[in-house]
């Protein structure tokens, strides 16, 4: 069990609590078992390069701290990929916006935890619009203006158009109107938008 | 149905094995079909009996002409054709008087090139078994996707990548329309139709982007549309208008009324 | 050092080389030093949930195969299936690039259609590596660092040798050609990945 403990807790991607791993292991293990399979862990870890901590109400592999100095020379190379999950709900966001939760949930297929919203905000990517007027009234999410900076966009209407999905071999013989078509279109959004 | 059960055996000494009926949609091309009647009659690949493995090949062919053909097969109906024609071309050259020779003056069996191709291929299905087997990442293995924290290290900004966030808002639709999109694939749908079916809606009046497109299905139908869309906003043939960012789009004709 | 190496690879997106782990690590330090270092980690991994893996030329912790499900049930997806086909195209081209769209589909026997090509392009696994210097000028499709790493495989070689089984059955009169042939691919393969 402590194995399996090991490889859910590598592939979450966010701390993973006691609930959660009886949820997923068998049920007929009880909490103690598992809680001291986690302590287990926590110990043979504890004098490794990678540590098996509690954080906020779950388990997480971190990088022990000692070795934060050389962490940090890692990432000043070449700086953190976002996660697929981030990613993820980051285009839908940009794309959809302004969206609620429960939408991005619904698109996503997958349910979106607070803390990737709260991670995506505190990258300044994202932020929060106001309150859909439906029952509930949900936060709405919106990108941000650093958001543009940080990927090199002038304005939203810059986003890679979607709808490129057709794929560039695809169509050889649409090629030379869709590519006119996009750049008309690219243009006239722009009129449009200098009228503003 | 036994698909082999009236098999005319042109070859005396040919032995007959009672094949199991097939399906074609369980094969991937001719040379799959080939193979599966060579390898399960124990047959030599290079002294294929071509009168029998031809007719065979027909039988499989001819048995989905009464079926409810598949997509996949009308799409690779021509590869199948082909392999026919090549079959029978193969079997006529077998029947001349005279055997082929190559330029040293060797005699040549035309089927050898088959042969060939058969071996090449089946060395790469078995290739792509050996593919299918490794470890593969999201269905065999895993790897973290968050940044393991350390107390003393600053968490590090995330790199910003359009590429990859055009790629994952394409998968996203890609999991939701998955299921339309094999269907629509085999009527290919023509920007100028589409492009006559949005005039002819904007003819009643304005209407919103949203609106066109709500009743559009499948992504190939919704990229038509807007690629039509585009192709009339280009000829001036339409007006769109959006207020403000993100909120909808309009749609006008543009016959000088407007 | 095993320790740093662990925190490396930990925090790292991507598969890291030795070479990386030299530039980070104290540079008085010889490869080998770290490379036995590398065995040990492996071997310490092997037995765990989590593994310790050598793949596209670098290293990187993994789940391992063995909890599959366990964290397909975490991440509530399915198990994406590969179709025939496409696993048969992607294996040719993984064998024969560089290589067109009409060499697979000879090889093949059937046509390849370009949504094929274009999700297999989608998934990162295979790239566009320019054009044939024959008439019509086709593309040329080779395999990315991205598929091996999805699939396991350290480098193109690690794909089992198909020259080898090719040559044992090809009739005695190709196999000059065959072998010349198959020689110039896998300089092919090497020196495109070289690129990389």
């Amino acid at each position: 069990m402590k194995h399996q403990i090991e490889a859910i807790v590598l592939a979450s991607d966010e701390p993973i609590s006691l609930q959660k791993l009886r949820d997923l292991l068998d049920h007929k293990l009880s909490s103690a078992d598992i809680r001291s399979a986690l302590t287990e862990l926590q110990q043979h870890y504890q004098t490794r390069g990678i540590n098996f901590v509690a954080v906020a109400g779950g388990w997480q592999f971190r990088t022990a701290p000692a070795h934060a100095a050389l962490v940090q020379r890692l990432w000043q190379v070449k700086a953190p990929r976002l996660s697929r999950s981030a990613l993820e709900t980051l285009a839908i966001i940009a794309y959809r916006q302004p969206i609620t939760r429960a939408e991005i949930e619904a698109l996503r297929g997958v349910s979106v935890s607070s803390q990737m919203l709260a991670t995506l905000q505190e990258r300044g990517w994202i932020k929060l619009l106001g309150r859909k007027d439906v029952p509930g009234r949900p936060h709405l999410y919106g990108t941000t203006k650093q958001f543009l900076i940080d990927f090199s966009l002038n304005e939203l209407n810059d986003l890679p158009d979607s709808s490129q999905l057709l794929d560039d071999h695809e169509t050889t013989n649409n090629a030379n109107i869709t590519s006119t078509a996009t750049m008309a279109t690219q243009q006239n959004l722009r009129s449009t938008h200098g009228q503003q | 149905m036994n698909a082999t059960a009236h098999i005319p055996f042109k070859q005396a000494n040919q032995e007959a094995h009672a094949l199991p009926a097939v399906h074609l949609d369980q094969f991937d091309g001719p040379l799959d079909i080939l193979l599966h009647l060579i390898r399960s009659q124990e047959l030599d690949i290079f002294d294929i009996p071509l009168a029998m493995i031809t007719q065979q090949y027909l039988d499989i062919l001819e048995t989905q002409t009464d079926m409810d053909l598949e997509d996949s097969y009308l799409e690779t109906a021509g590869d199948y054709l082909v392999m026919a024609s090549t079959l029978m071309q193969l079997k006529s050259r077998l029947l001349l008087p005279r055997p082929e020779m190559d330029e040293a003056g060797n005699a040549v069996d035309p089927r050898s090139e088959l042969a060939a191709q058969l071996l090449a291929y089946e060395q790469y299905r078995l290739l792509a078994e050996g593919l299918n087997e490794r470890p593969l990442m999201q269905r065999d293995v895993f790897t973290r996707c968050v940044f393991p924290e350390a107390d003393d290290v600053q968490r590090p900004l995330a790199q910003a990548d359009l590429d990859a966030l055009l790629l994952a808002f394409r998968q996203i639709l890609k999991r939701r329309s998955g299921e339309v999109r094999h269907q629509i694939f085999t009527e290919t749908i023509s920007m100028r139709e589409q492009m006559s079916v949005v005039l002819q809606r904007l003819r009643k009046g304005s209407l919103q982007l949203d609106e066109l497109l709500r009743d559009t299905p499948g992504r190939e139908a919704l990229v038509t549309t807007v690629l039509a869309i585009l192709e009339l906003w280009r000829q001036q043939s339409i007006i769109v208008l959006q207020g403000e960012h993100c909120t909808a789009i309009t749609l006008l004709n543009n016959d000088g009324n407007t």
